[in-house]
């Protein structure tokens, strides 16, 4: 067993030993490696992890611009989840249909004690009708929290009445904190009533020849903006954006897009293999963030699609883009090559990164997930052999038959057989452990223990991580950058996007202020300051 | 930005929207990390935990460690007692506080957790704390969440001796580390023996060592808390945050108290002075008044910058009234004073205040939000916002400038570190007003109207 | 706005455009007025004593009390020497001061009055004093003329004594009455007795209180300054402020002393605090050591907003030395560096500092102009102008943030009360910097990048 | 003799006093009042006057924005003549003629001490030069300050010389500091040079019936273009204005206006009177200062020009204006009814603000100027009496002779004669004095110590004066107003400037800031404060 895994499960207690230990492994140790995913963080041990409602209306349904999302619940939820997250967005026109933007407001059903005791049916269908006076939305979203799930309100009546009333789109996600063990919950949640509700209700059809949907983007930074400007100028069209950016009208039309493109896993996942149920769309495991996952994605979509035209549009693409970026992308490795670095973020992005850390020669030597299921660890083919247990059976799972009107089949299956063997694979994620190296460490649900623990003994250069452990990281001594928001900066997806973040890493690791943390009078003792006064003169 | 919201008020009575308030928890957490060597803990799902810690995070730029009973299905259907039981034993064996201060969510005050007898029935390490307090996230707000974790504190630990200290305990209110060092210099120079509670400053605002520490050297220590029966007297500062634990002091252990507002502005602070004067009955030593002289020469000066400039002042109920004063002192008119949280003595308070002043057609809101203090403003406009930092949305739609101040303000830094208490406060209250005022001059005049003198 | 500034930049040998200094006596007479119950005298046409207590009273928003020779055409010709008589009777008599400062100007020096021998063969009443010093306007600047006058106050007054009176004498340098309050706070918290010459702090920030002080409570007093002879040593802050006075004290009364950049930003208040320790040999305490961690915990939070932006900077050399050091600490970048003073070391020192954080491409002017300046900035912009309120027209004119630091501030309020010096004034500084650039940020980028949490 | 006066200067050594009992008078008991004025002042004495030069390049030729104006001297006058008076202005163009504003610069030869030694006149010929190649203005000044004078420079040989090389107007200005006792000195300088050089040399006739240049009028916060707005509304074309945003472009033109009206009479007198003598223009003191003043002001200039139809304009304007007003104005009449005022200013401010304080009820109890003459005091008729001192007769005082071209006469002598009998004084002013009530006071150069005593005496509820004095009577604990730069608020002149002054007025007095000057605890004796602590509980 690594000397370094058991340095830092050391002071544990045997019970939490005896947990934690299957959560963090050492790559090739295992072979195959096993990490132990998606279960309940322990009472007590400081986890980053946060809840459903956080996966659900945080991550996948926030990005929505143009749906009033209703948060029923006390206020706090509505509050934490208000502008927190850089899900950037701008109220647009599309194919001669509008879409607002509400990202700037919050709205909340701020449940008082009357409600929890009387139940708050009565005020979220008041709020629905202020939301329809006031700011008269297409959807509307209705999120529970904590007690409304406890105390009964059925929010989905209240949505079904929403709709007859209105003739609006109003859907209800109860998502409440408690379920499932992480925000993973929340995203299974957000995405089963997605499928049900909103892809395949639109009817704008793809104007280019080449169509996707960019599943498990959410524009953080400006990220997905960035993906599709150059998917643009390739030539591909993107129907709609899960979620970063996009809207309920244009979610509406995902199922007349030819092929889903994943960049996140771990969030979206369900859509992708409920579409290629229902509608016959393949989905493709891509990543736009690292400059050699740019061009491995871009050209593996040439490949899916075939079309040389598009293939030689892409080259060239790639190609301007490289030599866009040459120059600074050299001074950057040369200044980066070597360094150390420890991800753990969400569920997909520890991965992404490292490939990018990879573009400038940085070294993992800690990843971890906050919310990931062991398929993002080790590839879904491992999917059959986890057991689901009590928390996870709590969480629907719903299964789709294929559409009568909108089942389509792009590729043959001959036609899948050649990708396969150009090494693009269908319809399936291989996981993060295979693009790291051996030796390098994997800890599922870093607690905070674990990060101070880790920060002692591999002294990485730089800790990518949240806000909760940023100044805890910070405060050690050690440049940690947020993965999450990008410290406000971004993009960092596409080519541009990797000097930005290339840039970022140097500004961190360069800044003077590093070099002043200790008072010059620690290392000076005052024994040598007992000069004599003189000598000054 | 902001285009849905429109001018007509509508009387909203279920939708909130761009609230001005957040739950209780997160104001325990903070009044739990203003303990030496405290850990807060949350009882509830761990969702709540990760918002509070980082939501005290983005606003103070520093860790908020604090752990959770990572409530799921399971402790919501049959309790979260075992959740807290293992979470104690965890914390105390991994992290090694004196004291767990735990408080309640919206989850676990919705079940019925019984929290008191959960604790009694717990076995705690010797010499170790666990103190707790209800936060019923459905009740008023973060402040009233602060203050029900400080007069936790008291119900646990503070004990009646023999003899008086010779100390008097002050609640600071809710307010940042910079102003808890500022009341500590002045209870400093004034010479009063005190025991603040929380002292959030050497904890929020800890100095950067290389090395993290988990309990840094600030907070109100266990024996100071246990020893605040002993006092002579309890200094309330900010009505609504202060006040309610000043009362449990009293009741509990018998130890008179005197309410104040907080000491923002100059009146406020006089009779911050006044009182602590009352106290030591010494003379007010010179420097003392050498700030207030500064201040109020520095007030007249301004004048012909802040008369008559409206102001829409939004945030918690204590900062949002000290804030209006001095405005109102500044000769400026607080058209807007909307606080989220709730309490009718918060409109009554700000009335009183117009009507000392003698201003015409100012607002108060309790209960408010930001949506409906835009729409007054659509209607009417004000010269200046000073709030947090989620009234950047209407400054940059309405062009009026935004002074940062109160909670939470996440988009600018160095802001806790500085008081705006006390006269010291009151100068740089005045100072980011003024060139906020002046600086919106200076790039909305015409050319020809920039004035190089003013 | 300078719509005549070219981006030609042309090698001016004559014609000084928009300058970035004044004269000599204005820097004599702030000088003066931190000495108690001193009065200033201006020595010459009284215009220059107008327009000198103009700008100071402009920039402190203070009464600056001087008096004039007010030479006509008579005394231009035939020398002042009645004048000052005359002058000397008129100000005893009326406005009482213990002593008089005079200082001359561009008209007396070019006449060549010699004040010493003036003032040799007037009767000066039992117990009081006057002092002078000369400060030709053609020369130097408002820097030479400050120091010159604190070097006239040596030369005049202090005395060898029998013993050494246990203080360091320290020389503040060109600062505002917050910075000498900020020294003063850090000599106490280090327990060592000093005398400080020039104080013009209680001076030129003196309170409110309804009375009208010609001589307020602050200022050195002239037997501080005659005991300053039996020092142990002195401290002079910044280079060119303050180092000339430290050796004359020295030449004439043997005094060592220790010569330090102005304690701006990290490294230069580390050598300010390590120079005290080794005067006192004392443990540092650890309030320093809090604050100062507390600036470097800041330092490395806003880093993402401060790393690699551009600063112009421009005023008086010392302090524009320490902004520099200060901005350089924070990872910017410091384009123009820019000083109205002559002398060439400046240029060397900047250069240094260029060097030693490894920037290239920032330029150093001493005797420079802010016409040079705007024309550099139109030929390569920057991020940030950071100087005083003459900056304004090229932060109009290019759309750049104006941080507001050094002299004069005739535009603003507030800023001569609160320090640039040490840890506290760095913290101050970072403050600024901070808000300007993100204020910037949030005006001026696109509203779907509107962040709030930054 | 006045009991006030003699306690003010009570103080005062025997000469001393021989010298100020003469510049301080009570009004109504000379009869008639005589104020020294336009002498030395006393050594020592804390004056707030200025000199010669701020008089010349301060007050007349800084505001004539497309003129360089190089300051010959070191740094310090030049730097502190720096925008930092409000003559504001602006670029633009007129008759199809451009003028720039270089108001924003200053312009120096920042004389180090080789010049001083080996003269200057190089350096000076140097900085046109570069002038010229970077600015290329039409017009540049040169303004000595004190040394160059002592040194014998010849600014005039140089601007000749420009004049010649560039084909530019150049103009030197001989203002040293030293040269009389006072600002006065420079006007007249000022004045000398600009009928010498300047008006006569243009060619552009009015456009409309009635033109008029407006004299002694600063621009100050705007107060001229207020002014000229006025008058445009009244149908009168404003030829140019001395010197408030005006233009060489524009002065040149003086000569063809019908009228000159004159605002300021210190400062620009001899101009008018020059003009009259040169040009046959007639002058009249106007003051579009106060309500009343600026009705009469108008409806002397309509009786001036005599036409029906403009007089009838004229009515309807101030109908207008005081329409606008009315409201606001009777409110802050009743506001600062009652309450007594002082004033300090330069040459005729102090006279004008006495009538805008009367609009609001407000008594003057002292009134003073910092560098009038007697004649500024008690009218022109005086002046034969003034005897020229040894100060005064350095400053050269010139004769001009009827201009063979442009000489007219505008109104008959029986036109004046009607005039006359309708109280409209041409040519003539009648000064100060006659506008003040018995026992008012009058200090001529008040100084500081003065200033001091009358606050204690007369403690009016309003000081005007400068930024020297202001913070003196402020800390006194008295509301101080700047008269030379209104507090940076303004525009004063007009009906509306009338109401903006009256509500800075009432701004001042209500500031809450006024109540806190006294700290609580001072008159709540320690004593009272010795209550047991239990009381409050």
């Amino acid at each position: 067993m690594s000397v370094i895994r058991e340095e830092v499960l050391d002071k544990y207690s045997a019970k939490v030993y005896k947990n934690r230990k299957e959560h963090v492994i050492t790559v090739g140790e295992g072979n195959p490696d096993v990490v132990s995913a998606n279960t309940r963080a322990i009472p007590g041990i400081i986890t980053q992890r946060g809840c459903c409602f956080a996966g659900c209306k945080g991550v996948v349904l926030g990005p929505i611009k143009d749906a009033v999302i209703i948060v029923h619940g006390p206020i706090g939820c509505a509050f934490y989840t208000w502008g927190t997250r850089r899900h950037k967005a701008i109220a647009d026109e599309r194919k001669g249909e509008k879409a607002d933007s509400y990202l700037e407001y919050c709205f909340s059903t701020d449940m008082q004690e009357a409600d929890i005791v009387f139940g708050g049916e009565k005020k979220l269908k008041k709020a629905i009708i202020e939301a329809m006076d006031i700011i008269k939305p297409k959807a509307i979203f209705i999120c529970s929290t904590c007690p409304v799930g406890l105390i009964g309100d059925d929010i989905h009546a209240v949505a079904k009445w929403a709709e007859e009333e209105y003739g609006i789109k109003c859907i209800g996600f109860s998502c409440e904190g408690y379920k499932g063990v992480s925000q993973s919950a929340g995203h299974h949640i957000a995405n089963n009533q997605l499928i049900r509700h909103i892809i395949g209700t639109g009817d704008k059809e793809p104007v280019s020849k080449y169509s996707v949907n960019i599943l498990g983007e959410y524009n953080i930074g400006g990220d997905g903006w960035e993906v599709e400007k150059l998917l643009k100028r390739c030539g591909i069209e993107v129907i709609s954006i899960f979620t970063g950016g996009s809207s309920y009208r244009d979610i509406k039309n995902a199922h007349l897009a030819d092929l889903n493109l994943v960049q996140c896993h771990r969030s979206i996942n369900y859509v992708a293999d409920m579409m290629y149920d229902k509608y016959g769309t393949d989905w493709l495991k891509i990543n736009f963030i690292g400059i050699e996952s740019c061009k491995e994605s871009l050209r593996a979509i040439g490949e899916y699609f075939g079309d040389i035209e598009l293939k030689a549009r892409i080259e060239e693409v790639i190609a301007d883009e490289i030599g866009n970026i040459f120059e600074e992308l050299t001074y950057l490795k040369s200044k980066l090559k070597g360094k150390t670095a420890a991800l753990y973020v969400g569920g997909s992005r520890s991965h992404h990164y490292q490939l990018l850390l990879k573009d400038f020669g940085i070294r993992t030597v800690l990843a971890g997930y906050e919310f990931a299921h062991r398929d993002d660890y080790e590839g879904r083919t491992v999917i059959p052999e986890i057991k689901p247990d009590a928390d996870t059976k709590n969480i629907e799972s719903i299964t789709v038959e294929p559409d009568p009107k909108f089942y389509k089949v792009f590729l043959s299956e001959e036609q899948k057989n050649i990708l396969k063997e150009k090494g693009i694979l269908l319809n399936d994620y291989p996981g993060m452990i295979q693009d790291m190296d051996e030796g390098a460490i994997i800890c599922d649900d870093l607690n905070h223990f674990e990060t101070e623990e880790f920060l002692k003994v591999l002294k990485p250069d730089i800790f990518f991580s949240g806000i909760k452990d940023k100044f805890v990281i910070q405060k050690s001594g050690f440049l940690s950058r947020q993965l999450h928001s990008y410290d406000y900066s971004g993009p960092y997806a596409g080519f541009t996007g990797s000097v930005i973040f290339g840039n970022d890493l140097l500004m961190g690791l360069s800044t003077p202020a590093w070099s002043y943390i200790h008072a010059p009078w620690k290392s000076n003792p005052c024994l040598e300051a007992r000069l004599e006064v003189e000598e000054y003169a | 930005m902001l285009n849905y919201t429109n001018k007509k008020v509508y009387e909203r009575t279920a939708l909130r929207i761009n609230p001005v308030k957040t739950c209780q928890p997160v104001g325990a957490m903070y009044a739990a990390l203003g303990v030496h060597r405290c850990l807060p803990h949350s009882h509830g799902s761990q969702g709540c935990c990760a918002f509070h810690r980082m939501f005290l995070t983005r606003h103070f730029k520093e860790p908020a460690m604090a752990s959770s009973s990572s409530f799921t299905e399971g402790a919501s259907v049959f309790g979260g007692g075992s959740n807290l039981k293992t979470a104690a034993k965890n914390i105390f064996d991994l992290y090694d506080p004196d004291i767990i201060a735990v408080h309640t969510t919206c989850l676990s005050e919705t079940i019925g957790d019984d929290l008191n007898a959960l604790i009694t029935e717990m076995k705690i390490p010797e010499g170790k704390y666990i103190v707790h307090c209800n936060t019923p996230s459905y009740k008023g707000s973060h402040i009233d969440g602060y203050t029900n974790m400080v007069s936790g504190f008291i119900n646990n630990l503070a004990e009646k001796g023999d003899e008086t200290n010779g100390k008097i305990c002050v609640f600071p209110g809710f307010v940042n580390p910079g102003d808890v060092r500022e009341y500590k210099r002045l209870l400093n120079i004034m010479k009063i023996p005190f025991t603040m509670l929380p002292d959030t400053s050497g904890v929020m605002d800890s100095p950067m060592t290389g090395k993290f520490e988990m309990y840094p050297k600030g907070g109100t220590t266990i024996k100071e808390i246990k020893d605040i029966g002993n006092c002579t007297m309890s200094l309330a500062l900010g009505l609504k945050a202060s006040e309610p634990s000043a009362q449990v002091l009293e009741k509990k252990l018998k130890i008179p108290y005197k309410s104040l507002d907080l000491p923002m502005g100059v009146e406020a602070t006089d009779k911050f002075i006044m009182t602590l004067q009352e106290i030591t009955k010494e003379e007010i030593p010179y420097s003392i008044e050498e700030e207030r002289g500064q201040l109020v020469d520095i007030m007249i000066d301004i004048h012909p910058y802040t008369y008559g400039k409206k102001a829409a002042i939004f945030g918690d109920p204590d900062t949002v009234l000290g804030i209006t004063a001095f405005v109102l002192e500044l000769g400026m008119i607080p058209k807007y004073v909307v606080t989220g949280t709730p309490g009718t003595d918060f409109v009554e308070r700000a009335n009183l205040l117009f009507k000392k002043f003698g201003v015409d057609g100012c607002i108060a809101k309790e209960s408010g939000d930001l949506f409906l203090m835009h729409q007054w403003i659509k209607n009417e406009p004000v010269d200046l916002l000073i709030g947090g930092s989620y009234g950047k949305h209407i400054a940059r739609a309405e062009d009026i400038p935004l002074v940062r101040m109160g909670f939470p303000i996440i988009d600018r830094y160095i802001h806790s570190y500085v008081p705006l208490v006390g006269y010291k406060g009151a100068m740089r209250m005045a100072e980011f007003i003024t060139n906020a005022l002046m600086d919106y001059q200076d790039s909305h005049c015409k050319e020809e109207d920039l004035e190089v003198v003013m």
